[in-house]
């Protein structure tokens, strides 16, 4: 968390609401001048990662909506957010890969390496 | 036919019986040293004689014979229309229906043949004693239309003497070859035109 | 010589030239289907039309018609250009456009010359003709409807593989190219007809519907199934090697490569070494190079020279056998041989194991004696060439050992030694034979020489040679037919036995008694692993085979496609193969394995890049200095004279099965279903399911 | 009118003993070995002076064929070789001389032979003709026990054998390679020459290969010379030849005549005239299937020899005459041709093995109507891409009915379209 923003949002700030992660979200308390809009920003809980932020609270801060998108209830088609996991343990690895047991379909060059024993 | 056809039994194995093998020998020795592929034709008919068609195994024993490849005689079997690389009846009627003998009518004589055996062209009748083919010209063409049957041929025939040929062969009979009009041979039908000057002896006057 | 006139263009050509061939030498072509120039003519696809003056009012057959002085050619006056756009509607009426699922796509004659001379539509409205396939055997495909009737393959199955098993059957319309058997083609060269298929009647089993010719990389390289040394393209897509195809060259394989050749490289993909082992408590445990080198460096340390010995199979190149015997020399071992057959030959003298009458040689001799060899299986495509020479007629063959069906007429003098001592003593009726001739040859096999007596049976055949004035000034008859591709370049390299050094035989004996701690297998597979003893083994090669089981230290090199490599074929020529693909996982070009393994035991070999071991392999011996030339070698007195012994055992031949000859083939599964079907007989189609 | 004394075959129909007894009295084998003794150059000159031309169809001056042998016999032996594949629809004459006239062949066999250095003769005998090929096997015994044939043939000092070869069922085997080829136990697949077979013919040997006729008619030109041959005819056209007589006339038959006969003579004299008199004529094929048909108009005043039925757009190929009247279905006719060609086509080169096909199928259906009149131009310019095109004639042979067709029979090929397309149209309606 950058010293600057906090005292940005202590100074001007206006606390717009707060997202299942704990990321804050705020705007500028004073209207702006005519023909601005009022800033929007997110104080991230934690470690500084765009891809916390999920999707309702993407579209306000993106000023897509005027308010953060209430979730009132939850379709079964409704995915959980996930942040980008590249370059972490949890990344995504396909099946074929050797992580995850290398069991995939047949491709150009694959070659059947020899074992002891066979 | 481009291979063995599965649907045949195919024999095993062939031999000449002996009569064959000396008429064998004999044509093999018409031909020059070392060239007794030539005897290839000969021999296959000498097999289809015997078999009454011409089996994989016979080719093969022709092919040994004669130190040619297999294939050759594959080829050659193939290639000429008198071998019968399947079995036909015992009386095969090949009717000639080229162009001399469809101007006289050897789509009659086809339809005789069809109707009063009861077989198409390319048929077998069921006991085996009749088959019907058509046939390109035969060389006969001023005695069409006409027929050959095994080594036979029989001339100047129309819907009923057709029949007549059938029922002859059917009674176990041989019919009488040639004309089937009491013609001699390719002489004009109506009286001879030449070789009938008055005096003209063409022996002599013994 | 005959002058004419080709399309304006003036040339005086050899009497007995075809038009078509007149045409090519200044530069006109002549589209053909039918004509090939190392097959006979048979004048049947009528392509090559052209008009011809003086003549009748109608197009000739360029590809049969002797040229004749003063004759006028045209190859594109009307008459010409409408003769062959019928032929060309003819040939297309009833041949199926299926072209997006033909395999030939890309790489056809009839598709290309039908965009040169055909027309934009077809006038043919009738329906179109069928036919059934036939079955070839385990490599050759076949789509009996897309065939021209051209006769290539049946003239080249008759002709060059001398199995007259392909014929034109029934006639008209309905002649069929087939076998009629229904059984697969015994042939050694049977993929050839693929590449002679101007269609796609006739193509590639294994590689059917797997690549198009415009994805793939072609990389020009050499063959090492056998010695023969065969020109060849690899064709590989991404890190697979997806087909083998011949180069020309008229001088090694002209256009031909054995199916072996063409078709187990399937085996690549399979049974790869493609990281290092190290054995540990009895078994072997993947690892990496440190702990491979360290492994090796732990047992060498401090061992004695004349306790390690190296030996170098048959698929090892010139590059790799000079960096191993560099250090081989560093750690004070004479030991290394690269005869794990154990063949008797002097490295010494280079004429006692070269095929000194060259291949292409084989067509100028008029009298041949093969001892002790199998040339069909052996090396195919110099069978072709024997059988060439012996169908331009006057070329007498005699047979001492095994006979077998080499697809020519062979007199078969004997099975053993004691007919080549006869011929020797002058006592057999071939001598004279020999000796009547300008340009005899004699070939002597690796079966005749990797016995006992192998000394013997190399001077014997060096005395024949003398006997019979086999050795004049242009003409060296005297031939040892090799079947490992490495084996001439080891002898080159000079990876025999040194000062005191062992031979192979001596090697494993020593191996077995405790005398020798370490031996390096250098892509060595024939050694049966028991009889090495106690010894520590260092396996290095690219297949998972019998070297690699008896193993203590596994380094995983390249096969032949994936490095630059020197090879010297039994001529004596020496050729490079190119890098296709890379060695995969953590395969490594064999040559730099060894110089990194030098650094790790203080021996640093002193060279880093391939072009500086090229140099220190030329400086060494001039001849790899030479590529692709032939160097003829000086001739000596070589071998044992002692006479041979009347009762020695017959010759063996060195294949018991041409499609299983080495670690690669072994691993294919084509060669095995190969092997099913010609070798274990089962050469009839299968059924129902099974096919 | 040929006088029955210039007729040389004199037992054409059979009526006499063809066996060596009745053919001596015919004057067969008399003094054969005087006729040897004349020498080759002059058996042959006096072939050429009776201005022979081969009777298999070509018309190729048979003197002059035998004068392409070589002069000496070098390591290879000559051979004549007897083409007596007689398969040309309309054409049955050879098979009349071998049954009833057998010697007359057996004797111009040895004269051929003598002329040209060769020691044995080789008649190539269609498979069908199995009673010809027995009477003439008896015959080569008969000479060969009396003497004629065999080692010192006739007591000339010259050895020669005669020999019977059956063929098995091909049409193209008339082709001179052909016939070699067959003769030699392959496919009757035509060669390419050159080589022509007097250089390299069978067993790669020095060949003459000529029709029965042109071979039977030899020792009678050499008993009553060149001159009286090269008298009846017309020159370049001369002697006298059987013709076959088929087809819609009164009474069908072979018969000798003389060359350059008009045919009208011919099938009104011997043939009992057309089915319902000249004027029901439609067409005459003249000269065996391979020829372009002929109409009435031209039919009415055309000559029967090679040179006026070649300015005619015909040809006399084996003067196998083929009348049609105005019953016939022509372009039926032509379509079952055309048939023919596809069904004996050796199938060893593209155009004729794919042309001849294609050119049935498209003449079917102009057989029935079912086409179009634009087809028709399509039809003759396809048969043009296989004319000239092949390694034989065949392909020309399978061109030319077609174009005869298209060339005097167009209206009637357009009149069937145009009928079908009527009744298309009445039946839609």
């Amino acid at each position: 968390m950058i010293t600057g923003t906090l005292f940005t949002t202590w100074l001007k700030g206006e606390f717009v609401g707060k997202d299942q992660y704990g990321n804050r979200y705020f705007q500028e308390r004073k209207q702006p001048k005519p023909g601005r809009r009022r800033k929007r920003w997110v104080l991230y809980n934690g470690k500084i990662e765009a891809s916390k932020i999920p999707p309702e609270w993407h579209a306000w801060l993106h000023y897509t909506t005027a308010e953060p998108i209430k979730v009132d209830e939850k379709k079964p088609w409704m995915k959980e957010h996930l942040p980008n996991l590249s370059g972490t343990v949890n990344a995504y690895v396909p099946s074929g890969d050797d992580r995850r047991g290398g069991k995939r379909d047949k491709g150009t060059g694959d070659y059947e390496a020899w074992t002891p024993g066979s | 036919m481009s291979a063995v056809d599965q649907d045949i039994q195919q024999p095993a194995t062939f031999a000449f019986t002996d009569e064959m093998m000396d008429r064998a020998k004999a044509i093999i020795a018409k031909y020059p040293e070392g060239r007794q592929r030539s005897a290839t034709l000969p021999l296959l008919d000498l097999a289809q004689r015997q078999e009454g068609w011409v089996s994989k195994a016979a080719m093969d024993t022709i092919a040994e014979m004669l130190d040619v490849p297999p294939m050759r005689v594959y080829e050659v079997a193939t290639f000429y229309t008198m071998y019968k690389l399947k079995p036909v009846g015992k009386h095969h009627i090949e009717v000639c229906t080229n162009v001399a003998c469809m101007l006289r009518g050897s789509d009659e004589i086809v339809g005789a043949c069809s109707d009063h055996l009861g077989i198409h062209v390319g048929e077998t009748t069921e006991d085996g004693q009749f088959s019907l083919a058509e046939a390109e010209c035969l060389g006969a063409c001023v005695n069409a239309p006409m027929i050959q049957i095994g080594d036979h041929y029989y001339e100047d025939l129309d819907k009923d003497s057709m029949k007549a040929i059938i029922d002859t062969l059917k009674r176990g009979e041989s019919p009488k070859p040639g004309s089937q009009i009491g013609r001699q041979t390719s002489a004009p039908a109506g009286g001879l035109t030449s070789l009938n000057t008055e005096g003209f002896k063409p022996e002599g006057d013994s | 010589m005959p002058k004419l006139t080709i399309d304006g263009i003036e040339v005086e050509v050899e009497p007995g030239t075809t038009i078509l061939q007149a045409a090519e030498q200044v530069g006109v072509e002549i589209p053909r289907f039918c004509y090939h120039e190392r097959l006979s003519i048979a004048g049947n696809c009528r392509m090559c039309l052209v008009e011809v003056q003086p003549g009748p009012p109608k197009p000739a057959a360029s590809c049969a018609m002797p040229v004749a002085d003063g004759m006028t050619v045209k190859t594109n006056s009307p008459m010409a250009m409408k003769a062959r756009k019928g032929v060309m509607e003819f040939l297309l009426i009833n041949h199926p456009l299926d072209c997006p699922i033909c395999d030939q796509g890309g790489e056809c004659d009839l598709q290309d010359q039908a965009m040169a001379y055909g027309a934009d539509t077809s006038r043919y409205a009738e329906a179109k003709r069928a036919v059934k396939d036939k079955y070839l055997g385990p490599l050759v495909a076949t789509q009996m409807t897309r065939c021209i009737h051209c006769t290539r393959c049946i003239r080249f199955a008759q002709e060059v593989a001398g199995v007259p098993e392909l014929g034109a059957t029934g006639r008209g319309e309905h002649m069929e190219v087939t076998n009629y058997v229904e059984k697969a083609l015994h042939s050694e060269l049977s993929g050839n007809v693929v590449d002679l298929c101007p269609v796609g009647a006739l193509t590639n089993k294994p590689y059917a519907f797997n690549a198009r010719p415009w994805e793939l990389k072609k990389t020009e390289s050499v063959d090492v199934f056998d010695a023969v040394g065969s020109n060849i393209r690899v064709d590989s897509r991404g890190p697979q090697v997806m087909r083998v195809l011949p180069r020309v060259n008229d001088d090694v394989n002209e256009e031909w490569i054995s199916d072996k050749t063409r078709q187990a490289v399937d085996g690549l993909l399979r049974q790869r070494l493609d990281r290092p082992y190290v054995r540990k408590d009895g078994k072997l445990k993947p690892a990496t190079w440190k702990e491979a080198f360290e492994a090796i460096a732990a047992k060498l340390n401090g061992l004695s020279g004349d306790k390690i010995a190296a030996i170098a199979g048959d698929l090892a190149d010139v590059e790799s056998m000079a960096a191993l015997k560099d250090l081989m020399t560093g750690l004070g071992s004479t030991s290394i041989d690269c005869r794990q057959d154990g063949m008797k030959v002097d490295p010494a003298v280079r004429a006692s194991y070269l095929f000194n009458s060259t291949v292409a040689g084989i067509e100028e001799a008029d009298a041949l004696l093969i001892v002790g060899a199998n040339p069909r299986w052996e090396a195919a495509v110099m069978n072709a060439r024997i059988r060439k020479r012996y169908l331009m007629g006057g070329l007498k063959i005699g047979l001492i050992g095994q006979n077998v069906d080499l697809t020519y007429k062979v007199d078969h003098l004997g099975t053993g030694p004691a007919t080549l001592q006869e011929l020797v003593d002058g006592k057999h009726s071939f001598a004279e034979v020999l000796k009547g001739a300008k340009r005899p040859m004699i070939i002597v096999g690796t079966g005749a020489l990797m016995r006992d007596d192998g000394f013997q049976v190399l001077g014997a055949a060096r005395k024949l040679a003398d006997a019979v004035g086999a050795v004049t000034e242009d003409w060296n008859g005297f031939n040892v037919l090799h079947t490992a591709a490495g084996r001439v370049g080891g002898l080159d390299v000079g990876f025999v036995p040194g000062e005191g050094g062992r031979d192979t035989h001596a090697i494993v004996e020593g191996a077995a008694k405790g005398d020798i701690e370490v031996v390096w297998l250098h892509h060595a597979d024939e050694i049966a692993g028991e009889r090495l003893g106690k010894a520590f083994v260092i396996y290095q090669g690219h297949h998972g085979d019998r070297g690699a089981h008896r193993a203590d230290v596994i380094l995983p090199g390249a096969a032949y496609t994936e490095k630059n490599a020197t090879w010297v074929n039994t001529e004596g020529r020496v050729q490079r193969g190119r890098l296709a693909v890379f060695p995969p996982g953590e395969a490594r070009e064999d040559w730099t394995i060894i110089r990194a393994l030098s650094e790790v035991l203080g021996k640093t070999l002193p060279y880093n890049t391939l072009a500086q071991l090229r140099d220190r392999m030329t400086a060494a011996n001039g001849v790899f200095g030479r590529i692709d030339e032939i160097v003829p070698a000086e001739w000596a007195t070589f071998g044992d004279d002692t006479p041979l012994s009347a009762d020695a055992k017959a010759f063996a031949l060195p294949i018991e099965n041409f499609y299983m000859t080495d670690s690669i083939s072994r691993a294919s599964l084509i060669m095995a279903e190969c092997t099913d079907v010609y070798i274990n007989g089962n050469d009839e189609k299968k059924t129902g399911t099974d096919d | 009118m040929l006088r029955d004394q210039d007729r040389i075959f004199t037992n054409l129909y059979g009526f006499h003993d063809w066996r060596l007894a009745g053919a001596r009295k015919r004057g067969d084998w008399d003094n054969t070995k005087a006729l040897l003794e004349r020498g080759r150059e002059a058996i042959i000159k006096e072939v050429q002076d009776s201005g022979l031309r081969g009777r298999g169809g070509a018309g190729f001056p048979t003197g002059l064929k035998w004068s392409f042998m070589p002069k000496e016999v070098g390591e290879r032996p000559h051979y004549l070789v007897v083409n007596a594949d007689e398969g040309e629809p309309g054409t049955c004459k050879d098979r009349d001389m071998m049954r009833h006239d057998p010697h007359k062949l057996i004797e111009g066999c040895l004269l051929a032979s003598f002329a040209m250095g060769a020691h044995a003769a080789y008649i190539y005998i269609r498979g069908e003709f199995v009673q010809e090929a027995l009477n003439l096997e008896y015959a080569i015994a008969e000479a060969r026990e009396a003497g004629l044939i065999g080692p010192n043939a006739c007591g000339s000092g010259w050895d020669f054998e005669c020999y019977v070869h059956r063929g098995a069922g091909a049409y193209i085997c008339g082709e001179e390679t052909a016939l070699i080829q067959s003769l030699e136990g392959k496919k009757g697949q035509p060669r390419l020459k050159p080589p022509f077979p007097a250089g390299v013919g069978v067993w790669g040997c020095p060949t003459t290969v000529n029709n029965v006729e042109s071979i039977a008619v030899v020792p009678t030109i050499l008993r009553r010379g060149g001159e009286w041959f090269a008298n009846l005819g017309r020159p370049k056209n001369t002697g006298t030849k059987v013709f076959c007589i088929s087809g819609h006339v009164n009474n069908p038959c072979n018969v000798e005549e003389e060359m350059g006969i008009p045919l009208k003579e011919l099938i009104e004299k011997h043939a009992g005239g057309v089915r319902g008199g000249w004027d029901n004529l439609l067409a005459i094929i003249p000269g065996g299937s391979s020829v372009p048909v002929l109409d009435k108009a031209t039919a009415d005043d055309v000559l029967m020899d090679f040179d006026s039925l070649r300015d005619a757009g015909s040809g006399l190929g084996t003067a196998a005459v083929m009348v049609m009247d105005k019953s016939t279905d022509i372009v039926k006719v032509i379509a079952r041709l055309s048939r023919f060609y596809m069904h004996e086509s050796c199938g060893q080169c593209t155009p004729c093995r794919e042309g001849s096909g294609w050119l049935w199928r498209v003449m079917e259906r102009m057989a029935r109507g079912d086409a179009t009149v634009e087809e028709i131009d399509m039809l003759f310019d396809v048969s043009k891409q296989i004319e000239g095109h092949t390694i034989c004639a065949l392909g020309d042979a399978a061109a030319w009915p077609v174009q005869g067709l298209i060339r005097r029979f167009r209206p009637a090929m357009e009149q069937k379209i145009l009928e079908r397309n009527r009744a298309a149209a009445g039946a839609a309606a």
